[in-house]
């Protein structure tokens, strides 16, 4: 992920005029604590296509800007809300078990930010719950911004550090990104 | 419960290291009324001899520096260092007296809780030797009057602290480590605690109660705790507990006797016998409650509680059915 | 040929499920005293098997356990020692599943009955033409939402014949009985309720015409139970819960444990703070075994949850134990559990094989269980005591077993805590053995224990009880145990208490084992290879490499030919497969409860799939 | 002009230059260079050390506009003003900067400015390595306040405890920031105490015995010394945290084996010594200032080097005494509160050896004295409850509230700040000629002494009712009000105070009154130069009989004679007697410096962001290093030995 916003955190030989002018749009992102805000996109989640086979001339669909994708702070709380709410207890630390891996390049159903929303709250047939209803819509976003992260889709000075818990797997600020794959959605019986 | 509440309510004094109820807070209070009346005694001395120094009347010529004077301010300086010296040590040998008093290993009939800290509140727990006999609760600890406590603290997240000032000096509570302290309520009272280590965004909205009962009292409140939630009796409030289990109450608190069992957040099976809610922050009030659930980061910006939108019936209902949870 | 031993099979069964006594008069094929050929110094006076009813004789495999004792034994003797090495591919069976295949194939008559892992299809096939073509198959379509609360991969392990119908369990927590003729289904129960993260993958078993039904979750805050269900229209008789009062856990005037730590008042609600047991686990997912002489049926429980302890103080009762019930009532008569306070996921719920056995001189009625935590246990089936508990795989959790008290001697220091890590846990949350089926030979006397050498370290973290979702609250990281290797294959004496031999095996061995009267050990390895070892030394005369990994249990029978076959399910998965099965991510320790950690190289060492293969000699 | 020690050989075929001769000469060789480039190339202590001061006072201005929101926000209870995000990071920037950026930078740049003058000397004796550290000190501060103001400033607390700080608890790079900040000044810092050591050590004007050696001078050893032996913890502490958080080590993570106190006790192994190594510089102001006021020697100079040298060593052992609460065994616990209490003795002896210099003395109530005068009273209360915290029963009732703040601020405010500010009235004009107002410094100093009692005062009543610290807001029924309101009073007196000083400095740097070289008629040798003082300081480098040279030839002081003049020279003398060792040829100015420091603070920001920048910081700081050691001429590394004179 290179906006141009962020990328000018990382540029230090500018000259500080550009950095301030760069970083005051970009660190301000990331290191934000919105107690009372909601994202946005929250409201409403447009535009969510499982297939990019679109019948007659395509239209491009405008994505939904997960604004917390740039939050550090709210990053981290997704990881603390994917841990409480027991989501790690299928898709661990994102290697899988009962469900799929989160942190390969594999996404059975879309990698965006408003696929994984609709993931989460619409729940998925083979396993995944719905949790609609049961997670605020800033949670949910929180969670999504985590989720793209563990497997490198944030930029690295967003995603989290290691948890004070057991090492299993190399912290998300680490992770190189896997660059997301559409797997084909297998039948019931291959995969939850 | 409304007596704690009042207390509550006004309790200026109710968390203060100059008003012990406790044999610890009280052995710290002796030790600043004597160090305090020293210093106020020494500072003077010195200030005198200072003021004295400086504004004496001189002789218009005064000599050079002579060496028998000298020699005179030499055992004069000796002297007061001398007696600093004798007055540090009385103070070293009190306070190691005084040290070894407070932190005495509590008896074997002590009441034994677990307070765990978490960003930003306190869980309690009391044990007992029959695991069903446990008790969770939240910010809040109950305790008999003139009988021990003996706390373990834990932390799941960072450092907190744990501290009764009118009880007793405060002690850490760290991940990793195994802490614990004692304290004793020689009267009956509320009295609060607060975190004491700077542990995030609301350090400064963690506080508990500490509610001195007699022993009678205390163990009638203690039989309550064990209870589960009861099944609602009407409409309202089994609507309630509707819109509670169905929406994201349930993710994060517990209500023993329902299918409800996160541990996010503080337990609510006796939610309704609180003083409290929010951690020691605002009086547990209809309106208070209502005010916490539907937008708790105007109250407690950063807390973990999200906001909660919900129907103003089903929100009447969720109130009606936790203010039955006494 | 095919109708005659179907025949056959119908009056064993209704012999022995004809109740009592009766069962003493079943026909001499269902009693198996000590041949000749055992060596008489392995067993000083008489060992055997309690009973074998419902065995329907050495040509059928009707239960997966293969008989009430669950011996696992088989009358064959065609295929023996010396021949085995010329055994062959007979013929295969694609399941069309690719995921842990578990079960074991049922032959009964000249049809061959197996049941995949979830959609749970059941296929039909005609032994009595070549190739074995389908007959028939059965799709239950379990939900596909089940699947979310399968904890350690969508495995199904059997079916059960019985009464002309085929008896098994889909994922979703339903029964159903199928026609064994037709296919057709004839009842459908649903017992369990996946938003309360119950499944079932265990396989039933039929006593006395009721159809004995557990549920697993362990992982998932379920509320343990065992149900009966009535065998001809799948209505409910009662059900066993594992923790609660006394009433849900059919605790009456019958029930006398041995041990004093088990007597007492609505225990399995004093052992547990609050309502903790209303989600505490001890499901019953594994192996069932009955004692028609006592009227007895012997199961165990599974783990408490959540795995880290802190949140569950106490004993935890009834979880990580074991129950005697009354099959007609299903009150308990005594229960015992393995692991009181279980902070390991040291589930009890493993075969119980009902013995025997010559101990100190006397013939004495007894239960033998391998345990998940490392001790071979011997108990007398009657009154619950334990004769003894022995170790037979690395252990540093615990220093054995109290016998006076019943309780085994933990090692404090080895319990995980909150926010702490604790290292070189062994066995490992699989234990020393876990579900895969152990078998015994009367001819041998021995205990052929498949197993798994692991260690693991694990970190307690708080604990979330969300209905539906999985209540663990640990991270584990498992490993390879002492030596490296990760399974093992151990031919245990239960009377002289001590291992014959065992062999290493590079992976866990996940399946289960089969012995037969030819003193031949069939079972698979996860990397593909099919094996026969010689009973008595264990030495290996056979292998061949399967198309994936092996988990399944393997059995032998008699074709309609006459012909002994050796059938087994090759298809990779379960909880020591999942990062296979699953497709799971090798960089995360912790995936699949930790397990993925010690088996990295599994990906490379085999593939999914999901085929049956029948062997015979040429 | 008499020359009494002709410690250097003549050159030979040299003649003997005139006194105008020498200072013309002077002048030619060490001028700064023109321009930008000339003024970013300095080497010369006296601007360098003006630059550390004003930055060091710009970070003091910053750091109370913060403590000036905090008391505005808790002025009253359930203010609104700010909320817990903003306040915690100001919090953390306030204690940052005071301790990190002001504190102890402006006690070194006050001795890099005075020793070498205080010694006889020309300069420091590593002058590029000292612009070097001003530059990465200013780097490191600029750094936090630009980050502070991109909303990235640390909000963990000046102390950054973990788990809070790492990297769990603390996403983002705020706490990175603090852990490089902290990383940057701790360079600058080591450099300046290198600096300081090897200055007074080597470059001691001939005659200057170790014995001889003002007190002040005394005072920037020992806390060079003990800069020297406090700053690795925190640096290594600091390293540790950042590999936490950054490469995902696990220093402080209690599953893997590491241990959230092994932060503290690093963090306070150096956190305790760095109040001292503030507090000590201050003693060595207070010295210089009673004996100039009191036109005496300061009393019993041995016990006062004795004390100074004890509390450098004692320091080292309280650090536990901040972990009380954290559940050490009493026996240790014991041991810290005794040491504790030890170090009163040492701060005893010193005030009690200046009420005998004043009693003895004539002393003269001039504003640097009045400020000594306040020092003394506040720091005696700074000073008991210091005493009263070391005991462990009281100490657990009062850690960690405003108590606390209270103790800290009398000692840090009124140990050093007082001093300090008495120091810049003392040599305000030494260093630009003129002198200060007294009338408005006697505002400044009445308003400062009230405001800082009626700020700190009710803090110690407010921490026993209960008040904890870093609390951005407190219920209205806890019935502290009142005196958070009176605190924030006395908040806006201190500040009313500071701006009385900063006129009183505006206006006499235009119209103050010009000084003379020795104003206040004082004893040590920076009075024998010029004010301002030449690039040379001294045309004559002076030769010293006695511990208050200027006392002893008020009218012109014994010289060397024979250093060159048309090179940079200086001269270069034995530990113990300073008698002359060695000519050594000074380095020119040279913009190498700020190029290193530029590339130092390339590899510490860019670390942050990217493990690369481990890569291209080094690169880049290798080159500078390169750049730096060039060698430009033939005698660039001339050093003569001297044959003793028989």
């Amino acid at each position: 992920m290179s906006s141009p916003s962020r990328s000018g955190c990382r540029r230090r030989r500018e000259l500080l005029a550009a950095v301030l002018l760069a970083a005051a749009l970009s660190a301000c992102q990331r290191e934000d604590r919105r107690f009372r805000t909601w994202p946005p996109a929250a409201s409403a989640i447009p535009a969510v296509r499982q297939s990019e086979l679109q019948p007659g001339p395509t239209t491009r669909d405008l994505t939904v800007r997960n604004e917390y994708g740039d939050n550090a702070w709210a990053v981290s709380e997704g990881k603390r809300l994917y841990n409480q709410f027991n989501c790690s207890g299928c898709h661990f630390q994102g290697g899988g078990g009962i469900g799929p891996p989160l942190m390969d390049s594999q996404w059975i159903y879309g990698s965006q930010p408003e696929n994984i929303f609709a993931t989460i709250v619409e729940g998925r047939p083979n396993g995944m719950p719905s949790f609609r209803g049961k997670l605020g819509n800033d949670q949910v976003w929180k969670l999504v911004a985590y989720v793209r992260s563990m497997s490198g889709l944030l930029a690295k000075d967003v995603a989290s550090g290691r948890n004070d818990d057991m090492q299993v797997r190399s912290q998300e600020q680490s992770t190189e990104k896997a660059r997301p794959v559409q797997s084909a959605v297998p039948p019931a019986s291959q995969r939850p | 419960m409304s007596a704690v509440l009042q207390a509550v309510l006004q309790f200026p004094g109710a968390h203060s290291a100059l008003k012990p109820a406790g044999p610890q807070a009280r052995i710290a209070e002796g030790l600043w009324n004597s160090m305090y009346a020293t210093a106020i005694v020494v500072f003077l001395l010195v200030m005198a001899a200072l003021l004295w120094a400086a504004f004496r009347r001189r002789r218009a010529e005064e000599p050079a520096p002579d060496p028998a004077r000298e020699r005179r301010m030499r055992r004069v300086v000796a002297a007061a260092v001398g007696i600093t010296t004798i007055v540090l040590f009385t103070f070293l040998v009190s306070d190691i007296s005084a040290g070894r008093a407070v932190t005495a290993t509590p008896g074997k009939d002590a009441i034994q809780i677990i307070v765990t800290g978490h960003q930003w509140w306190w869980e309690v727990q009391y044990r007992d030797s029959v695991p069903q006999r446990w008790v969770t609760t939240a910010n809040e600890i109950h305790v008999p009057v003139g009988r021990q406590v003996a706390v373990e603290l834990r932390s799941t997240d960072v450092i907190h602290s744990f501290w009764p000032p009118n009880l007793t000096g405060k002690r850490d509570l760290i991940p990793g480590n195994e802490n614990s302290l004692w304290f004793q309520a020689d009267s009956a009272g509320v009295y609060r605690a607060e975190c004491a280590e700077y542990c995030g965004h609301e350090h400064a909205k963690m506080a508990l109660l500490v509610v001195a009962q007699s022993p009678d009292s205390f163990a009638r409140w203690l039989t309550q705790q064990r209870d589960t939630a009861h099944t609602p009796a009407d409409s309202l409030t089994s609507r309630g507990q509707e819109v509670f289990l169905s929406s994201a109450c349930a993710m994060c608190h517990s209500i023993a006797g329902t299918p409800a069992g996160s541990r996010v957040g503080p337990d609510l099976t006796h939610l309704a016998g609180r003083a409290t809610i929010a951690a020691g922050t605002l009086p547990n009030t209809r309106g208070n409650l209502a005010g916490w659930i539907v937008d708790p980061q105007r109250i407690k910006p950063g807390a973990r509680m999200p906001p909660n939108q919900l129907d103003p019936a089903d929100l009447r209902a969720l109130l009606a059915y936790l203010e039955t949870l006494r | 040929m095919a109708k005659t031993s179907l025949v056959v099979g119908f009056v064993a069964l209704t012999v022995a499920c004809s109740g009592g006594h009766e069962s003493r008069a079943t026909p001499p094929a269902a009693r198996v005293t000590t041949s000749a050929a055992a060596p008489a110094g392995a067993l000083g006076t008489a060992a055997r098997a309690a009973s074998l009813a419902p065995d329907s004789g050495s040509a059928q495999w009707i239960i997966p356990a293969k008989n009430y004792a669950s011996t696992r034994y088989s009358g064959l003797g065609q295929i023996t020692a010396a021949n085995v090495s010329r055994l062959g591919l007979a013929w295969t069976f694609s399941t069309g599943v690719s995921r842990g295949h578990e079960a074991a194939p049922l032959v009964v008559g000249s049809t061959m009955y197996v049941v995949t892992p979830f959609p749970n299809i059941l296929y039909a096939l005609d032994l009595s033409k070549p190739g074995a073509p389908l007959k028939w198959e059965y799709q239950p379509n379990p939900s596909t939402a089940s699947q979310g609360v399968a904890c350690c991969d969508v495995v199904n392990r059997g079916a059960v014949y019985y009464d002309g119908k085929i008896i098994y369990n889909t994922l979703d927590a339903n029964t159903v009985a199928v026609d064994a003729r037709t296919g057709k289904q004839v009842w459908r129960t649903r017992v369990g309720d996946i938003n309360r993260g119950e499944s079932v993958t265990m396989a039933p078993l039929v006593v006395k015409g009721k159809v004995l039904v557990g549920n697993s979750g362990g992982e998932f805050g379920i509320r343990g139970w065992l149900t009966a269900l009535d065998a001809g229209t799948g209505k409910l008789a009662w059900r066993a819960y594992t923790t609660g009062p006394d009433t849900d856990v059919l605790i009456g005037p019958r029930f006398k444990p041995f041990y004093p730590l088990d007597q007492g008042k609505d225990l399995g609600v004093s052992s547990w703070p609050g309502d903790a047991w209303q989600y505490g686990g001890g499901g019953v997912w594994g192996w069932i075994s009955y004692d028609p002489e006592l009227n007895l049926i012997y199961y165990g429980t599974s783990n408490p949850g959540p795995w880290n302890p802190d949140v569950r103080p106490g004993d935890n009762k009834w979880t990580a134990g074991v129950f005697a019930r009354d099959p007609d009532t299903g009150e308990a008569v005594w229960a015992y559990q393995w692991n009181p306070h279980d902070v390991y996921d040291h589930d009890g719920i493993n075969e119980l094989l009902l013995l025997d056995l010559p101990i100190n001189g006397a013939t004495r009625k007894v239960l033998v269980a391998p345990e998940r935590n490392g001790y071979v246990y011997v108990l007398d089936r009657a009154t619950g005591e334990v004769l003894s508990a022995d170790p037979f795989g690395y252990i540093t959790t615990s220093r054995g077993v109290d016998l006076k008290s019943g309780r085994p001697i933990m090692v404090p220091e080895k319990a995980p805590r909150t926010g702490q890590v604790v290292r070189e846990i062994c066995p490992a949350a699989p234990g020393v053995k876990d579900w895969q089926p152990s078998s015994w030979s009367p001819r041998t006397g021995l205990l052929y224990i498949p197993h798994q050498n692991l260690c693991q370290d694990e970190e307690g973290t708080e604990a979330n009880y969300i209905a539906g979702t999985p209540y663990v609250a640990a991270i584990v990281k498992m490993y390879a145990g002492p030596g490296g290797y990760r399974g093992e294959m151990t031919a245990w004496d239960p009377v002289a208490r001590k291992i014959v031999w065992n062999v290493h095996e590079r992976f866990p061995v996940w399946s289960g084992t089969v012995v037969t009267e030819g003193d031949v050990v069939f079972y698979g390895t996860m990397d593909g290879w099919f094996k026969a070892l010689d009973a008595r030394s264990g030495k290996e005369l056979w292998r061949f490499k399967t198309g994936s990994g092996i988990i399944g249990q393997p059995v032998t029978y008699l074709g309609p030919d006459g012909k002994q076959y050796v059938a087994v399910l090759a298809g990779v998965g379960g909880w020591a497969g999942a990062v296979v099965a699953g497709g799971l991510d090798t960089r995360d320790s912790s995936a699949a409860l930790g397990f993925v950690n010690a088996m990295k190289d599994l990906p490379a060492a085999t593939t999914k799939g999901g085929t049956l293969y029948v062997f015979a000699l040429p | 002009m008499s020359l009494t020690v002709p410690a250097v050989p003549h050159e030979p075929g040299r003649a003997p230059e005139s006194a105008a001769e020498v200072v013309g000469r002077l002048e030619d060789t060490w001028r700064a260079r023109p321009g930008l480039r000339g003024w970013l190339s300095s080497v010369d202590h006296k601007s360098i050390g003006k630059r550390y001061i004003i930055t060091a006072f710009v970070f003091f201005l910053l750091g109370g506009i913060e403590a000036a929101v905090m008391r505005a926000q808790l002025a009253r209870p359930e203010n609104g003003l700010i909320g817990p995000d903003a306040y915690n990071q100001i919090f953390t920037m306030h204690g940052t900067t005071m301790m990190f950026l002001f504190a102890v930078p402006v006690m070194d740049a006050v001795g890099l400015y005075l020793v070498p003058l205080m010694i006889g000397g020309r300069n420091v004796a590593f002058p590029r390595l000292n612009a070097y550290g001003y530059w990465v000190y200013l780097f490191g501060g600029a750094f936090l306040y630009v980050m502070f103001f991109l909303n990235t400033g640390p909000d963990t607390g000046w102390f950054s405890y973990v788990p809070l700080a790492g990297p769990e608890f603390s996403p983002g790079k705020r706490v990175d920031v603090w852990a490089q900040t902290v990383t940057f000044t701790e360079i600058s810092a080591l450099v300046a105490s290198v600096e300081l050591i090897v200055t007074i050590f080597k470059t001691r004007a001939p005659g200057m015995t170790l014995n001889r050696m003002p007190l002040y001078v005394w005072s920037m050893l020992v806390q060079s010394f003990m800069v020297l032996f406090a700053m690795p913890w925190v640096a290594s502490a600091s390293m540790f945290l950042a590999m936490d958080r950054l490469v995902g080590t696990h220093f402080f993570n209690p599953a893997e084996g590491g241990d959230a106190l092994l932060w503290q006790h690093l963090f306070w192994f150096f956190g305790h010594p760095e109040v001292y190594i503030i507090f000590v510089p201050a003693l060595g102001f207070v010295s210089s200032i009673v004996a100039t006021f009191t036109r005496r020697p300061v009393f019993g100079y041995p016990a006062m080097v004795l004390s100074m040298v004890a509390t450098g060593f004692l320091a080292f052992g309280l650090w536990v005494h901040h972990m009380f609460v954290t559940g050490i065994p009493q026996l240790g616990a014991s041991f810290f509160t005794a040491a504790s209490m030890m170090i009163a003795i040492p701060s005893g002896v010193q005030i009690f050896c200046w009420i005998a210099t004043i009693w003895s003395g004539r002393p003269r109530f001039a504003v640097p004295f009045l400020f000594v005068l306040g020092f003394v009273a506040l720091f005696l209360i700074g000073g008991f409850t210091g005493v009263m915290i070391a005991s462990v029963p009281f100490d657990t009732q009062v850690h960690d509230t405003f108590f606390i703040v209270a103790h800290f601020h009398y000692v840090l405010i009124g140990g050093a700040v007082f001093p300090l500010f008495g120091a810049f009235y003392y040599w305000f004009p030494k260093v630009t000629g003129r002198m200060l107002d007294e009338r408005l410094g006697r505002w400044n100093f009445w308003l400062f002494f009230i405001g800082m009692n009626v700020t700190f005062f009710p803090m110690h009543e407010l921490g026993l009712l209960g008040m904890p610290r870093r609390v951005y807001t407190y219920l209205p029924e806890t019935g502290w009000g009142g005196l958070n309101l009176l605190a924030s009073i006395g908040a806006v007196t201190i500040a009313v105070s500071v701006v009385v000083f900063l006129v009183n400095v505006a206006r006499s740097l235009r119209v103050g009154e010009a000084a003379g070289a020795n104003p206040w008629g004082a004893d040590t040798l920076e009075w024998a130069a010029t004010s301002p003082p030449r690039p040379y300081n001294f045309a004559f480098t002076p030769v010293v009989e006695s511990r208050e040279p200027m006392w002893q030839h008020p009218a012109e002081l014994p010289a060397v004679e024979g250093l060159r003049t048309d090179v940079r020279e200086v001269l270069v003398t034995t530990l113990l007697d300073a008698e002359p060792d060695s000519r050594h040829r000074h380095p020119e100015p040279t913009i190498w410096p700020l190029i290193a420091a530029i590339a130092t603070a390339v590899l510490f920001i860019t670390l942050i962001f990217t493990p690369w920048g481990a890569v291209i910081g080094t690169v880049l700081l290798f080159l500078a290093f390169v750049g730096w050691a060039w060698p430009r001429g033939k005698d660039h590394q001339e050093q003569l030995m001297i044959e003793a004179e028989s």
